[in-house]
Order: C-alpha cells, then structure tokens, then sequence
C-alpha cells in the first residue's frame, strides 16, 4: 500500500479524499494556491506546497508544476479528484512517466471515455445505444449545424473534455447556434484546458440516471446500482438520489450489466461512471463515461456500505476488488443536496464573502462533505460548491423528511448559497412523489424561486423589529464607539444582576 | 416611534418602542415583544411571543433581512420619510438606477454594447466569468449606455461600477 | 400523532430529539434558562419559553413550571431526553395528571427501575441474577458499613435515584466510608433532587454491557442487541461501542433474551436499557434498568439503523411496534466518544469559556450529536458534554481509523477537552486489541495522560515560532491600536500584489 | 534574536528572526521557515517546512500553546532573561506560589482547613462543584495557610484568589 498521497485538488473533494487517506494510514500532501493559504483541506493535510497564484490556471491546473512537487515530496500517487486535470490524459500520463500512480484509469481508458465523441463511437461498435449526435468535436461550425439540423432541435453541444455541465450550451433555434457554440468552447477551455465541444440530440423528458463501476487490475468488474441526477439547473446537477424512484429491479439489473460492459469496453480501470438517459418509455441510452470520483458519489457509499475513495486507492495499489457482485446492496435510501455559494434568487449568480454565522446540521443519518470553517473568505477564483448534504433514512419519504430537517437547521451568512432553493426543491410535490425529469427545473423553476418558505406577512414584526434593533446598535457603536455593550451574554448579564442583588 | 415596514408588497404600521432589552412593537396584529440576542456580527437570535428565529442584516446589501434563512428585501420608514412620501417624494433606493454594479469579482470575457447604443431592460450588456461560470450581466432599465467603465478581459472587484444608462 | 412535544431538556440531547420531531412533522418546544437563552435547542425550536435562572435547580428541575409552559403552549407530549426530570416519577405522574403525555415508561415502572434498590428486589423475586449488596437505601450509615464489611471491600456507593456516574464513589477501605456516603448523598442530592444511595459489590475485573430494549403498549418487547461501555473514567462513560469484542451470537441472543425479561418484569414501555456487568467468565449480573433514552443511543442506532427517538414518540402515541425481532441485525461496527469540556491533563476539571475556532469532523460514517457553536460560551451550571462523536465502519478496525481521524480532525479552541483523551484511548494498544475491562483507565490512566499525541522533541520550532508571532503581533496591536494588519488574507494580499505590479 | 524554549524538559535554542510575513528559525536542528497566518483570535495555521500545524496560543493560561489539539507548556526566554537565569536569577513564573485562584466559576461546598492549618503539596484543600460534578482544590506547595478568602455556599466566578499558603 502507499505510504504518502498528492491530491491533486482543493475544496471538499481534496477534503473527503484525505479522510480516506488517514483512515488508511496513508500521508497526504495538499497543493494550493494563494488564496486556499489557510483553506479546509491544506489544515487537514500532513504536508502542504504553495502551487501558484490563485487563478487555477496558474495554480490547480500547473500539473508538471504538481507532478514535480508529487516527486520531490516522495508521493507515490496522486489522487486527481474530480474537476481540473481528474479527465486531462496528458496530466496521467505524465504521473506514470513520472513513476509515480495515478489513482485512475490508464490514459488510454481516459481518452476514450473521456474524449465524450470517441466514447460515441466505442458504444456504437459495440451497438449499445447512443442518444443522436456528432461523432467528432466540431471543427466547423457550419458544418455542425448542418448535423444540427439533420438531428432537428432542440441540440445540446457539449464538451469534450470534461463534465459538470461546464461548457454546456442547449441549443433552442439555428439562430442562437453560432454563439452557443463560441460560448460552449471558452469555457470548455478554461475548466478542461481544452476547448472542443459536439452535438447530441435533446431527448424530451429524459431521466439522468448513472451507474457506478469499479474494475481492479484483474479484470474484475461490478457496478455499485444507480444514482438518480435529473434535478439540474444551469445544466448542473443540484439533488441527486440513490436508489433511482423509477427504476425496478430488473431493469437496475440489466442497466448495471450494461454499465460493467461499457467498462469492460474501454478496458477499464478503477472507480468510474456509466451515465445513461431514459425516456419515459424507459428507453435508455448511454451518453458518456467519467472515468473519475463523481460529486454524488457519497449517496452509493451510504447505501452500499462501501468508501468508493478507499476503493480507488486499494485498485491502484495493484489489490484485487474483495466485493462480490452478488453481495452489493442497496440499504434505505440516499439523498445529496449541493451548496453552491450562488443566490438563486438572483439566477443562481456566484456569491462570494465572508463566512459568518455558520451552522452545520448534523445528527442521525446526516453527513455533510464540504470544506468551510466560519470566517472563511469565499473567493471567485473556483466552482462554487461549498460542499454536500447527504441525508440517509430506511425509506425514500423519511430521507425526504431528514433532508428537509437538515436544510432547515443549515445556517450560512455572509454570503448567499443553494440552501432554501434545495429546500424549496425537497417540498415540492413532483420531487416528493418521484415523478420528476430532467425538466424539472425548467418547468418548476418560477415556482421554486417565488415558493417562500417563510411567508413574509408572517414576519413582518421580526424583520421589522430585528433591523430596527441593529440600525440602533450601529448607531451606538458611531457614536460611543463601544461596541461591547450588546456582545454581552444573557450569562453575563444574570451574574451582573445576581451580583448587584 | 411609528414606522412603516414593507416587505414584497405587503405593508404594515408598526409603534416601536425599546424597553430594556426588548423590542415591543404595536401594530393591528397585537403587541409583540421581541428578545434581540446577537449571535456574531449581524446575526442575531430573536424571540418574539415565544417564537425562536435567527435573523441576519446583511451588511452589504442595504434592506436585506434573512429570516431562518429565507431572505426578504425590506423597507423599514420612519414617520419623516412616510410624511415626504405622502408629500409625494420617493426615496431614491426605490427609483431604478441606469448605474450597472457588480455583484461579485470576476473576470469580463465579452461586452455587448459601446456608449449610445439603444438597450431595453434585462437585455445582456455583458459577460462576466467569476467562478468559473459565465454569467450574462442585464440592463437594470432601458436606456441609452451613457459610459463604460470596463473593457474585455479586465479584472474586476465587487462593487466596480461598469455601466451606466441614461 | 402528537402535533407538539415540549422538551424538558437541553444541551445536545434537547437538540436530538428535537431533529426526530421535525422529521415527523411534529412542533418542537424549547424550555431554557437565563445562561442558555441562544443555546443551539433554543435556536432550533419552534417554541422557546424561559424557564428560570441559570442553576438547573431554579430552571430545568423546576418540574410544576415546565408542565405548566407545556399545558399553555398545547403541548400533548413532554419528553424528558437524560438526566435532570427524566427518572423523576412525581415528574413523570405530573405530566400525566396534567393530561399530557410523559414520553417514557409509567411512573410506576420508573420507580421500580428507577430505583435502584427496588429493581435489584424485582430482579432476586424473578430469580435473575444481581450483583450482592444492599436491599434498601442507606439510612443509617453504621449499618450500611456493616453491609459493606460483609459483602468485602471495595464496595461502589451509587444513587438510588439516578444513573451516569454522578453520585456514585468506590470506596477501598472501612476509614473512608462514611465520607463517601456523604459525598455521594450531596452529588445525588444535586443531580437528581434525591439524595438516596445504595451499596454494591465492586465486581474486579468486570465488563459494564447494556441492551437496548423498547416495549409498545401492546405488550410487545424487542431488544436492539448491546452496547459495550466498559471504558469509563471518574464512574463515568466516556468511550461505548457496538457490538461488544467479548460477545458471541449465542451469548447476545441469551442476554438479549434476559433483557427482554427484565423489561416485561416491570411493565416496562418505551426505550429503555438493561445494564449488566459481566466478570471474566462471561457470568453476567443485572446491574440496574435505565428507564429512558440513555447518552450512547446512537451506537445502537447506527448498527441497526433504527430511529430511537422516533420509537419512543411512536410508542408513547400508542402505536404498535413494527418492528421484529428477527429483522433486527448489526450491520457493522459503531463507536462513540464522549466530549466533555474537561481538562484531561488536570483531572478531568470542568473547563469552561468561549469557543474560539471550531471544526467538527464529519465525511463517511461520522455523526456528531452535539449542541455547541464557534463563539459560544460554556458556562458552569451544566454537565460538561459538549456531544458525542460517533462513527462507523464495517469492521471494528476501519472504526476506530475513522475514530481517530474524526478525532485528529476535531478542533476546538478556547475550552479544554476530552478530544485528545479520547484518541490515545482509541490509539492504545489494549483498546484496539478489544481486551479491556471497566479498569482500562485505572491501570492505564497515567499512561493516556503522558501518551502524547504530537511529541514534545518534534514541535519546538512550531511552538517556539508560533508563540514569538503571537506575542509580536499582541505588542503590535498595543502600540499601533491596529488590530487589522494581521487579519488580512492571503487572497487579499495577493490582490494588492497584483494592483501594485 | 536568541531565545531558548523549554517543552516538558525539552530544551532548544533557537534563533528567531521575522522576514516580511515569515518567521524565520535556525537552530542546530537546521532552517525552520514558519508561514504563520491566523484562522481566529489565538489561532494560527502554520506551515513550517510544508508541514501544515494548527496552533492555538491559550491567552488567559499564560505560554499554554496547542498544536494539532495537544497542548504543551512552554517557556520562550529571550537573551535578557537567559542571562538573568544564568546569573542564578529564578523567573517568577517558574517559582511555586502558594495563591489559590480558581480556574472556572463555581460553589464552595466544603473548605477542609482553617487559618494556621499546615498542610502538605496535593492535600485537599476545599471541595468545589461546578458542572454538577465536586471537584477537590488541592494544595501547590506544603506550607501554612495565611488567608481563607471564601466561604462555604459561597459562589465564586473563575480567578477568584481562594486561599493563600505561606
């Protein structure tokens, strides 16, 4: 087993990774960047390097910058996590040359998967089914939208290099294609460092539903049942469960085996993700592999039992998979809600700020993976993801009622953040019956916004008294310039009173 | 003191009072008695008729006022500012400004129009990227663009003025 | 099902039950005194009603008060969580004449049970084994030594009216006896408004193991397995795990058995807990009932995934169990440590103050049940448990790894703790080998305490540097006035760096 | 400047100098740079030759310093107060002094001994409760107690001066 990891990350993905680490007794080293001097996953580290300035590009995305620290601070592997070089080929095979393991596929396997076209013309050699689209990056644009006619709009252009919804565009008319597409190509390229992007046909009431697989070096490979992920917005997943509310057995059973087959295809390695679109025929199709840890994937650890981290690292060791297909089950039920540091009052724009306030919910059956401290400075420099909410019950309806507890008890100021729109989301009757698509967001997204869960004529008294109270303690701190008075604790204040009784 | 506060159309006459520790306000509702505690700088734990509710005045944003985590823009009037309403004059914070702020740092990847172009409201002046998302900045008015501060590939802060319509 | 619960409680058991009621969809009602008026409980709540002056005698023991807040407010149920008026039966017979449901068994079996005396009777009627001692509360301390000199030296003083180590002493020889009692009388006199004692026979070498029972009001009686609670210290728990290194299937599935009598033997309903100490035979004796939830219940929970809380609301709302005895299994391993605000390196004294920096572990199989909050004060008035860090793994060894990851993880500031007490605890030999008894930290006491975590040798340049910057940058904030220079961050500075380029 | 710094019978002597928003030591151990910011008031996240520290500098228990949560008693003597010891001169820190303070509030339940009284080092002194658990104050030195300045019932906050030996 190793004895030291680089993680090749920030923010909470770097965090859970090293948890897994310590618990294995296996060093881990963090990189950062300026502004991640004093972040989460750099206090946790056993060892920590300055990578560079705060943009990635000079810091996250540096990798001969990184595989040299990994050499020289005697990592034996690194760990990519997921976002910036996770899906970079050049990146895993220059830690190989390096002799140095990366904790992934072989870069051959990335290449294919990765590259979302190649991956296209992989399944179709093997006639699994594939959702309508180009079989190359475009590389004209007229071209492209020639194609886009034939398939017939609405289109998705999609990246290339990467997931996340990052360097998606959907595509509504011709008009709006052009644009789409230059959109689509810049931010490929500054979130995978690489700006080629394809079409694909918009399937009309399309579930997002993906399987987990894990393959070791003796050809060993199983899947670890489904993840539901249709509730996105800006083409971002935001809740994700496990299992899926519209799948049954037989069909998670055949959508599994299909799932090892695509790994097998590509001649797969470690911890990845088969994703596949259903109709509401529960047609499915595949529609891309991420050869890498996905955000979500705390919800199959929970209801399997199993540390997908501990998995990937014991693969790359070179260790034979211990579980067996026929032992992997699914226990209660699983629900991943995302904080992202955006108002989604105000189009889900990024927010950035000082922590202040900062409550966690915690408790049965609740766990949260995120990396923020109070009076942590968010920065605009990455992904907002704060961190996960993950709410385990024994049954669908009581995660539901623990998710929403949690919400409810989950407390940030300083900045604005995805909690109340998770909550609203939770409520909402369609979500709450499981009979929801990928459209959910369009469809409900009005709602959502304007779904107050408080009501403001019942707060009329409280917000009007509280910011009444605060002007007049600002205005005693102007003018006395003492602003202890009212930091005194109702303890404080009884001794005083006992004292002078 | 009489107050009027108003929250997403609705309004409602408050008499607040302080006495003590507390915050006895007196509308049509009844009287309320409010125990303010704070929690950390602008958050602060309120009990009113034995109701619990956290409440943070963000400090930045003028007028907001998140109730258990719900936030709610507000206006809190004094009996002066309600006299001079009457008397027919705004507040300046409720006519629209043709001043474009930024919300948050980040990175202008593209800008849309020059000085005297034509723009309705909530048509994209701009691009901006910040966490490595693009977001489309909006016209807060119809106007005419009067002055760009900015140009593509400028590093802004929180707060930057940007655009200005008139 | 009840619509409103009033909790006659505070600190983290306040808050846990409180999370299960908001799952149900059940109001919550917060009662506190003057020093917890922004504990998190009253935070948390629906409802909040003071309850008095800080001294838990002039507040959260003040029972005609709390039933009167409760008949105003509508509350239809009080649950009482541990400690304080839970196994108070003019209490529990208050509530119910008030018509307003107790959450816990009748008065009459509390008082059976709840009395120590009373239940060791019941037990000898059924022919159940208990440990030797004396049949009646200790009026006249002349003749209890005469007990105490017969049953041997050393005898245990433990009060009648409660459980949790408070008002318990072991005393060695005849000399200290009367002292004892006295010591141990005011304790219980303070903790449980009862100021009864008792004597046993102190068991060497013994193995302090519990079941978890519940009983509905249909008569019937399940038992959840056990909890093994051998590592204490000051007669008090502080590290519990389930299932027990020193049972067998046959030898659960016995005791399982005998608890599941012990509980019928008194009309026992709700949750509840068999203590028995067991010798190195594997001989087992009932030590006494615990007639409520008790402090480590989420051991239980966490292997069985079993809601305690939403068990005993449903039991007392008169629905029947659903669940089975054969459907209940152990699913892995669970381990539960106490943090107390003690100082460990000075004999466990009360530490009281403010939070400064807080950071609670969470990630895989980590739950934390606590009720504090960075900036919070700790006041004196109260038991010193801040909460209880639980984890679990599949196997015992991946638990305590997670254990003790969690553990060097945790931080808190400003307050000592039993944190690092608890991760030598996890990290010593013995413990780890499964092998110890209720006199681990007699014999291992010393040992814990000079087991340094982080070796002196190996931070003389950390400490030394870090302690210079402090005391420069406290000098600078005196002659400058200027306390802001060195909050700046690094994201800010590197900002500046750029401007000034 | 030179300074030596003791930890539990640990000694080092140590060169410790600042550069910029570094702390710079040598030491016959070698070169230590210490990147030392601070999370919180009398917290610090310290990086010391890539090796990542969390300490806190306890300020009301004087040179209490924790790192990664295990807490160490230091003494950082700089080159005047070296010389002082060298001289035979004692710290007044580091003499046993016979004054009682308290280190949390709490309740007098019982006091042992009277004025007069000769006890010896870890002799019970007086019983405290404070988080509902007794807690025995015992005496730091051998010696005769001067002043009782508490009484049983009594209710003292934390620091309060209880007893003094002579």
């Amino acid at each position: 087993m190793f004895k030291k990891i680089l993680v090749a990350n920030r923010g909470e993905i770097a965090l859970r990774v090293m948890r897994t680490c310590r618990e294995m007794g296996i060093q881990s080293i963090a990189i950062y960047s300026d502004a991640d001097r004093t972040a989460p996953h750099v206090l946790f580290a056993d060892e920590a390097y300055s990578v560079g300035a705060s943009p990635s590009s000079e810091s996250y995305l540096r990798y001969e910058r990184i595989i040299e620290i990994a050499k020289n601070a005697g990592a034996e592997a690194i760990h990519p996590g997921y976002g910036f070089l996770s899906e970079n080929t050049v990146f895993a095979a220059g830690v190989e040359a390096a002799g140095i393991t990366f904790i992934g596929p072989p870069a051959s396997a990335i290449e294919t998967m990765g590259d979302k076209t190649m991956a296209r013309q992989t399944m179709l050699k093997s006639k699994l089914p594939v959702v309508p689209g180009t079989e190359h990056p475009i590389e004209d644009v007229n071209k492209a939208l020639a194609v886009a006619k034939k398939i017939g709009f609405p289109v998705l252009i999609k990246a290339a290099g990467g997931g996340g919804g990052k360097g998606m565009r959907i595509v509504e008319s011709e008009t709006a294609f052009g644009d789409a597409v230059k959109t689509a190509q810049r931010e490929s390229q500054s979130a995978f460092g690489d700006n080629r992007v394809y079409i694909e046909k918009y399937l009309e009431e399309p579930h997002h539903i993906e399987f987990q697989v894990l393959a070791d070096t003796q050809g060993n490979i199983i899947h670890l049942n489904e993840r539901e992920c249709s509730i996105q917005r800006r083409y971002q997943k935001v809740i994700e469960e496990a299992p899926s509310p519209f799948l049954d057995p037989e069909l998670r059973e055949k959508m599994g085996q299909t799932a090892v087959d695509v790994a097998r295809s590509c001649n797969y390695l470690g911890a990845g993700t088969v994703e596949f679109l259903m109709d509401k025929h529960k047609n499915y199709y595949f529609l891309e592999m991420n050869t890498r840890l996905q955000v979500e994937h705390p919800i199959t650890e929970i209801v399997t039992g199993i540390d997908l981290v501990a998995e990937q690292i014991k693969i790359a060791s070179g260790q034979a998979l211990t579980l067996k297909q026929e032992n992997i089950g699914i226990t209660g039920h699983a629900i991943e809600c995302r904080i992202y540091a955006e108002d989604a009052l105000n189009d889900f724009q990024p927010s950035t700020g000082t922590i202040g306030l900062l409550q966690i919910p915690d408790g049965p059956g609740t766990r949260f993976d995120g990396a923020i401290r109070q009076g942590m400075e968010i920065t605009p420099y990455y992904d907002p993801l704060l961190g996960k909410l993950i709410c385990w019950a024994d049954t669908r309806e009581a995660a539901l009622n623990r998710s929403e507890r949690a919400l409810r008890e989950f407390y940030i100021s300083g900045i604005a953040t995805t909690i109340q729109f998770c909550r609203s989301v939770i409520r909402h009757p369609t979500f709450r019956k499981g009979t929801y698509d990928t459209h959910f967001y369009a469809q409900h997204g009005d709602e959502l916004k304007h779904y107050q869960l408080v009501k403001p004529e019942n707060v009329m008294e409280v917000a009007g008294g509280s910011f009444y109270h605060h002007k007049e303690q600002q205005k005693n701190k102007l003018t006395s310039g003492d602003d202890t008075v009212d930091q005194r604790s109702n303890w404080f204040r009884s001794q005083q009173e006992k004292t002078h009784r | 003191m009489k107050y009027e506060i108003g929250i997403n159309g609705n309004s409602l006459q408050l008499d607040i009072q302080r006495q003590d520790n507390l915050v006895v306000i007196h509308s049509e509702l009844g009287k309320s008695v409010l125990d303010v505690v704070p929690l950390q700088e602008n958050v602060y734990s309120v009990i009113m008729n034995n109701h619990s509710f956290v409440v943070a005045v963000e400090s930045d944003m003028s007028q907001r006022v998140v109730v258990n985590g719900t936030p709610f823009d507000i206006s809190l009037l004094d009996a002066i500012h309600l006299h001079l309403r009457d008397l027919g004059w705004e507040s300046a914070s409720e006519t629209r400004t043709g001043q474009v702020v930024t919300q948050i740092p980040g990175l202008i990847t593209q800008i849309f129009h020059q000085v005297g172009d034509e723009v309705d409201q909530d048509e994209p002046l701009l691009l901006m990227e910040a966490m490595k998302m693009e977001n489309e900045i909006k016209a807060p008015m119809s106007g005419v663009i009067q002055r760009v501060h900015v140009k593509q590939g400028q590093t802004v802060e929180k707060g930057t003025m940007i655009v200005e319509i008139g």
